[in-house]
């Protein structure tokens, strides 16, 4: 963790900030949601509390945590309360080990009367090597707790709605795991360091034996794996029970699916798992496919240059960390918000629809994807 | 910090022989499952609980024998073991048809 | 060209028979008597006819010894070469001569006789293969061949006395002289066995060579007394002597004709013959000729004194028959092999004679057997009664009928000979007297005195023309057969001397028993003299017993007593054999079935049979379908081969240690 | 620090995801007001599981059809295949490099050929037709 | 002994597996040990991570925890279970022999093991990134054992088919 009290503590509270970022996500995003959908359609959206309603969730959250406790009777106890918990698990994990900007180098300073020697912060929570494997197992961990809130609540129509969930997530994990097999045979590795390190400069790519550079155009994943983008993107709508895939939870007897007997803050932990699947699902999108923390044509030395112009000293690095984080937060936020958008235009699939979709249709053009890239890589390098 | 250069630190003192001693505890634990258990799944996860024991002891001697055999083993093992469970659930669900309990003592029925 | 013709009148002699036997035996259910019975007397004729042509082959000058025939190799195993070929010498003549001579006379009687039967033709086909395997017997160059006659005729014998076999007593009669006669056949085999192992072969004129020059054996076991004894063993359960004659008696439930050809004329003298044809093998044993003397003489005596008691015209006859046999052997025992086979064929003419009468009698009195029942047939049968009467004379040896001459020649050479004792010459006496008594006493009882039946209700008719015939020519042969061997002592004083014919016929074949004969021609005349004179006075006392004064026989019968009812029960040998042989083995395998079958055999078998249950079941629990028993055995396994792998001592005692040790 | 080290930030950062979960969940229940009524009545209605109003019907009959189960073994099945093809595509880089592209495509192009024969039985087998 | 940290997660992972294992031969509510396993199979995989064989661990995450035990728990809730009653077979003596039998394996294993000297883990010889460590793996997969790679496949087509055919039968030996 690190070699000396500082650099412990500081990944430490690196932990805290990151899972924090996700836990105040949902506030954002609710409020987001409710006033983008009220945009669409026209209205006014939360604005009564504090400046455009932006406290309305704070007030919330407060709400929910003294709201009254009880649990259903013939409920297994112990699993009606592990599964929100379980819920939250598998954003945070994949959400931590996703590079967020560039490293931070700090030069020696002075602090409590002691040198505090140079030291390299990742601006990311750590550094599996397997970045993209873990992420998918942790990922599919999140099925559990789905049935867990199905069988723990003894609900008959929430332990439909659960397996249904389970059955949905499961199919489109296969079309996602697919769709990732592209990116592997672009970038040849699985840590998304150097997914993002392959990603900057103009685009550059060998075709018919060549090299061609397209110099006005960044080279982002996007433009070697444009089916794989779109299938990848399409899964995480179905992974997160997102809307043209939220059936479960939305059906006329099955209300709200799974968490149909939750109230309160447990409820709430739900949401936070969702919507941070969600931010995980765009932050990855984000690295494989829009060049992560990348700025087109912006090298990080020219924004720490002009950060030392202006700020100096270790400040500067941070900025320019900031900086970064910033043009991924800026493409997250977007991606967030066509997820919201999609929500609020697409009509809802009926169950065999959304199957069929995930297994006749995404599973085949994935492996499509796949087969045409092998075929142009090799082509192109032969 | 996996990419950093050998870092040089306190010899761990966990060896091959803990991972070893680990893996015949699983394996032992399997064993009795799979004896004691009355209920078909279980029995099978008891299975499964012993092959993760074997995949320990795989990867636990690739990594002392620096060679990348044990892993290429554990791949195998796990399509096994995953093989061994659809099968295997698939005659659990056709006990349970038809005897609406899910029973060891109901295989003896085929006994013929 | 001779020995090519020989062949084949061999042939024909032995074969006729066989063909006969195979026409009417595939016709075996016809009734018709008359078809079947001419084809077995045509073929018995035939082989009479044949066996005459080769027998003139031996008579004039410069005539070859014996005429033989080779048809085939039968067996050459190792050192035992048996061919099958047939020889007949002087001996083998006249035997020849009389079986086909008397078993075609019996033959065209049977046919009379069998006229009202409901299986003629297989009766028929019974005689000729019986006719036939008696050719093989005499013919036969060697032992083997005359062993396989000897088999078929006891079959023959079997076959034909149990030939109402509906009736059970005389099925078991059957039964009974096929048992008796198989017990001989085994001492012969024996006989056979030794004579092959010391002689290396069984032909009759190898041993005769091989035998010429050794000396004469002292001891009880040599190997020729050995052989000699068995052989003997075999000729008295074919020739029904002292131990083995029970069955003879009992074979009378067969019809007479039968009776009279096999159990009078031709099969009961095979022993004899056998005997005389191995006289130079029976000259170097000494004591065998003296056991075979006594038992002739024994059984003389015992047979004759039975026949005073017997009621059955055929019992009677059957023991004098098995007397007249004894005194056979007497005469082969004391040496006087000619006279053995002197009397041998005088004996088969009367014997067949009376039999055949017995027969005609049967006939015309409507089976009836019992003589009591009987008297005063010479009226109603006056030929039957005149041919029964030549036979009488000669069987009681009365001049100048055959019997006479044969039987004086036996009982003078039994005192006379070497090998001959006063003793044996006493028994031959006290044989004849009895013999003269109950023959005479047959006669009267039969054919003399009042009649004893109720003439309205049976009529006694003569016999036809076919049964009367046979009667005929043997009461002629009876009469004239003795003249074939007249003494040297009558022959001198006769006109013209006529020497002993069969003597000088039969001089090169058998043995003459060395050493010196004692008494001279005086105490032959005496001895004649003495036993025709008892002769014609126990004739008369049983005439005058019977005919005159029966009152008288019943008080005799009454003061005799015990000795009469001992005498009249056949001195209850057929219950001490039941009970010293027959039943002492049945009950015997009958208490061993009881103690050991069930005991030991059976509990066996069940015990293994529960055993293999016991494993089995037990096995079977293995299989119980739980299938965590199943794994437990697998987990059991891996633990042994774990162990095995780790030799377990080692890691377990290590393990320990460290646990413990600290 | 062997990289096994590594782990411990996600240890860390998954306890703290558990402990906050747990705080909060007892949290609420401490803190909010407790359904104090001693009528058992209304505690068994209060504790209903949710119908829409309807009388809750007995969990024991809910029968999953076999769809589901299905479903699920297919998706380890289809998983396993999938997890094959990931050496292959991190290799399949270099290899090209190394000449021995032609070959690893070769082979992936046979295991591909099972997994789309696998996929395809399983359509025409209506094993994932939804009714 | 000087407890490294690397030791330190050793022992927590270990012992997390070996309770979540007994966890899973105990429970009788077999929901629970369904769940029990999926713990066991993170630990195993966090074991895996600590010996360094990344890419495995990923693997156990996402075939093990992930679909299988998914399988499991689904088939589960398939059959409606219930806390059983007499979870374990009946027989003392049987289950007497059970317990040995597994006592004398562990025994024997575990002593061999201990027994066999105080095998080290040398250190990692030169930089091992999961990628490199995936790559050396690749290679070996399609050059030694490329057969039971190719096999493998065959085998999930078959299973695949199996399964469904399985989960079709009708009527049962004894379709009663």
């Amino acid at each position: 963790m690190g070699k000396d009290v500082f650099e412990i503590t500081v990944n430490i509270l690196k932990m805290f900030v990151i899972f924090l970022m996700m836990v105040q996500a949902v506030p954002i995003l609710v409020w987001l949601e409710r006033r983008g959908s009220a945009f669409i359609q026209n209205r006014l959206g939360p604005n009564r509390v504090g400046p455009l309603g932006l406290l309305q969730l704070a007030a919330d959250a407060v709400k929910f945590l003294f709201k009254e406790e009880f649990v259903p009777r013939q409920g297994v106890r112990f699993m009606y309360f592990f599964a929100p918990i379980m819920a939250m698990i598998p954003g945070a994990l994949s959400f931590a080990s996703l590079p967020l900007s560039v490293p931070i180098k700090i030069e020696p300073f002075q602090m409590l009367g002691q040198m505090w020697g140079p030291y390299t912060f990742a601006f990311q929570g750590y550094d599996l090597g397997i970045g993209i494997v873990f992420v998918l197992g942790i990922s599919s961990l999140g099925v559990y707790s789905l049935l867990m809130a199905g069988w723990g609540s003894s609900n008959k129509y929430s332990l439909m709605g659960a397996v249904r969930a389970s059955a949905q997530a499961i199919s489109y994990e296969l079309a996602l795991s697919l769709s990732l097999v592209g990116i592997l045979i672009v970038y040849g590795t699985f840590s998304f360091n150097e997914i993002v390190a392959a990603q900057t400069g103009p685009l550059t790519f060998r075709a018919f034996g060549a090299e061609h550079v397209i110099s006005w155009l960044p080279n982002w994943g996007v433009f070697y794996q444009p089916l794989g983008a779109i299938l990848f993107f399409s899964a995480t709508f179905a992974e997160a029970n997102r809307l043209p895939f939220d059936l479960p939870e939305a059906e006329g007897e099955l209300v709200a699916g799974f968490h149909t007997e939750y109230a309160g803050f447990k409820l709430l932990m739900f949401f936070i798992g969702e919507y941070g699947h969600m931010m995980v699902a765009s932050a990855l999108l984000a690295t494989f496919y829009l060049g992560g923390y990348n700025i087109p044509g912006v090298m990080p030395e020219d924004v720490l240059a002009f950060w030392q112009g202006v700020v100096g000293g270790n400040l500067a690095s941070i900025l320019t960390a900031v900086t970064f984080h910033l043009s991924l937060l800026l493409r997250i936020a977007l991606l967030l918000w066509i997820f919201i958008q999609v929500r609020w235009t697409l009509p809802r699939f009926r169950y065999d629809q959304l199957m069929n979709l995930g297994w006749k249709s995404m599973l085949p053009w994935a492996l499509f994807n796949v087969c045409v890239t092998a075929l142009w890589v090799w082509f192109g390098h032969k | 910090m996996p990419t950093s250069a050998v870092v040089v630190d306190s010899i761990s003192s966990v060896g091959l022989n803990h991972y070893l001693i680990l893996s015949a505890i699983l394996f032992s634990l399997g064993v009795v499952g799979v004896l004691m258990r009355r209920n078909i799944i279980v029995i099978l996860m008891s299975i499964e609980l012993m092959l993760n024991a074997v995949n320990i002891a795989f990867v636990a001697f690739s990594r002392y024998l620096q060679n990348m055999d044990g892993q290429a083993m554990v791949f195998f093992v796990m399509t096994i073991a995953a093989a061994e469970a659809a099968v295997g659930l698939a005659l659990a669900t056709t006990i349970f048809k038809k005897f609406r309990e899910v029973n060891i003592r109901y295989f003896e029925h085929l006994k013929g | 060209m001779a020995s090519s013709k020989a062949e084949f009148l061999f042939a024909i002699l032995i074969l006729a028979p066989l063909l006969g036997f195979v026409a009417n035996g595939l016709r075996w259910k016809s009734k018709n008597y008359m078809l079947a019975g001419t084809i077995a007397t045509a073929a018995a004729g035939i082989s009479f006819i044949s066996a005459l042509a080769i027998v003139m082959r031996l008579f004039g000058e410069g005539a070859p010894k014996a005429v033989t025939a080779d048809f085939f190799q039968w067996i050459s195993i190792a050192g035992l070469e048996v061919p099958v070929s047939f020889v007949i010498d002087h001996i083998s003549a006249l035997m020849v001569l009389v079986v086909t001579g008397v078993g075609t006379l019996i033959h065209l009687f049977s046919i009379g006789y069998m006229s009202h039967d409901e299986r003629p033709t297989k009766y028929f086909a019974y005689l000729n293969l019986f006719l036939f395997n008696m050719l093989l017997l005499i013919l036969g160059e060697n032992l083997v061949l005359m062993f396989v006659g000897w088999e078929g005729v006891g079959l023959c014998s079997y076959l034909l006395i149990g030939f109402w076999f509906t009736d059970k007593e005389k099925a078991a009669a059957g039964m009974k002289a096929f048992v008796t006669n198989r017990i001989g056949d085994a001492g012969f085999l024996l006989g056979m066995f030794m004579l092959f192992i010391t002689f290396g072969s069984l032909g009759f004129s190898e041993i005769i060579s091989k035998v010429a020059g050794l000396a004469a054996e002292t001891g009880w076991t040599g190997p020729i007394t050995l052989a000699a004894l068995f052989l003997f063993v075999g000729a008295t359960g074919k020739s029904a002597q002292i131990p083995l004659y029970v069955w003879l008696p009992d074979a009378m439930a067969g019809p007479t004709p039968v009776s009279a050809l096999i159990h009078a004329a031709t099969m009961v003298t095979a022993g004899v013959y056998m005997i005389v044809r191995l006289s130079p093998l029976f000259i170097l044993a000494p004591n065998a000729m003296m056991v075979i003397a006594i038992v002739g003489a024994a059984t003389a005596v015992m047979a004759a004194t039975i026949g005073l008691t017997q009621f059955d015209i055929k019992k009677v006859l059957a023991y004098s028959t098995v007397s007249q046999l004894g005194y056979m052997f007497l005469a082969c025992g004391v040496g006087a092999f000619g006279a053995a086979m002197f009397h041998l064929v005088t004996h088969a003419f009367f014997k067949a004679l009376m039999f055949l009468g017995s027969g005609s009698v049967i006939h015309g009195m409507h089976e009836e057997q019992d003589i009591r029942k009987m008297g005063g047939l010479a009226k109603y049968m006056p030929l039957t009664h005149l041919t029964f009467f030549v036979g009488w004379i000669a069987i009681i040896g009365l001049p100048p009928f055959a019997g006479f001459f044969s039987k004086d020649e036996i009982l003078w050479f039994a005192f006379s000979s070497p090998h001959g004792s006063v003793w044996l010459w006493l028994a031959g006496f006290v044989g004849a007297a009895c013999t003269a008594f109950y023959m005479t006493r047959l006669m009267a009882l039969t054919f003399w005195g009042k009649p004893r039946f109720d003439e309205h209700h049976t009529h006694p008719h003569e016999a036809g023309p076919s049964m009367a015939i046979p009667l005929v020519v043997l009461a002629i042969l009876s009469a004239v057969g003795g003249f074939m061997g007249i003494p040297h002592v009558i022959g001198e004083i006769l006109p013209g001397h006529p020497g002993n014919w069969l003597e000088h016929w039969l001089h090169g074949f058998i043995a003459v028993p060395a050493g010196e004969t004692h008494g001279s021609a005086v105490m032959e005349w005496i001895l004649m003299g003495l036993s025709v004179s008892i002769a014609g006075l126990s004739a008369i006392t049983a005439y005058f017993f019977y005919v005159k004064e029966p009152a008288v026989v019943e008080r005799v019968k009454n003061r005799m007593g015990r000795l009469h009812t001992l005498v009249y029960n056949k001195y209850f040998v057929d219950e001490i054999y039941f009970a010293k042989i027959i039943d002492p083995i049945v009950n015997g395998s009958k208490a061993l079935w009881a103690f050991v079958d069930v005991n030991f055999i059976d509990r066996a078998t069940f015990v293994a049979g529960d055993l293999v249950k016991g494993i089995g079941s037990t096995a079977r629990t293995l299989q119980s379908g739980n299938l965590q028993q199943y794994a437990l055995f697998i987990a059991l396994g891996v633990v042994g081969f774990l162990a095995f792998l780790f030799e377990l001592r080692a890691s377990l005692g290590k393990l320990l240690m460290q646990a413990f040790g600290g | 620090m062997t990289n096994s080290g590594a782990l411990l930030p996600v240890i860390i950062l998954a306890a703290l995801v558990l402990v906050f979960g747990v705080i909060i969940v007892f949290g609420t229940g401490l803190l909010g007001p407790k359904n104090t009524s001693k009528d058992p009545a209304s505690q068994k209605v209060k504790n209903m599981p949710y119908e829409c109003g309807l009388p809750g019907t007995e969990m024991a009959d809910t029968k999953i059809s076999i769809k589901f189960y299905l479903t699920a073994i297919l998706f380890i099945l289809f998983d396993i295949e999938i997890i094959f093809m990931y050496p292959w595509a991190i290799k399949f880089l270099d290899s090209i490099q190394d000449g021995t592209g032609g070959y690893m495509l070769g082979v992936m192009g046979v295991f591909v050929l099972l997994f789309v024969v696998g996929l395809i039985w399983e359509v025409k087998s209506k094993a994932l037709d939804w009714n | 002994m000087s407890l490294s940290l690397n030791d330190i997660l050793f022992y927590f992972l270990a012992g997390v597996a070996v309770l979540s294992a007994l966890g899973v031969i105990l429970q009788s509510n077999p929901i629970y040990c369904a769940l029990s396993l999926a713990l066991t199979m993170v630990s195993v995989a966090g074991l895996f991570a600590s010996l360094s064989a990344w890419f495995v661990a990923g693997v156990q995450l996402i075939v093990y925890a992930g679909a299988v035990l998914v399988l499991f728990v689904m088939v589960l809730m398939l059959f409606d279970t219930k806390t059983e009653k007499r979870a374990f077979s009946k027989g003392i003596v049987s289950g007497f022999f059970k317990i040995v039998s597994a006592a004398m394996i562990f025994a024997i294993a575990g002593g061999a093991a201990s027994m066999s000297g105080d095998a080290r883990f040398s250190k990692l010889t030169g930089v091992v990134s999961a990628t490199q460590s995936t790559k050396d793996l690749a290679d070996l997969l399609f050059k030694k054992y490329l057969f039971s790679f190719e096999a493998m496949g065959a085998l999930l087509l078959f299973i695949a088919i199996g399964a469904v055919a399985l989960s079709r039968i009708q009527g049962g030996t004894h379709a009663d």
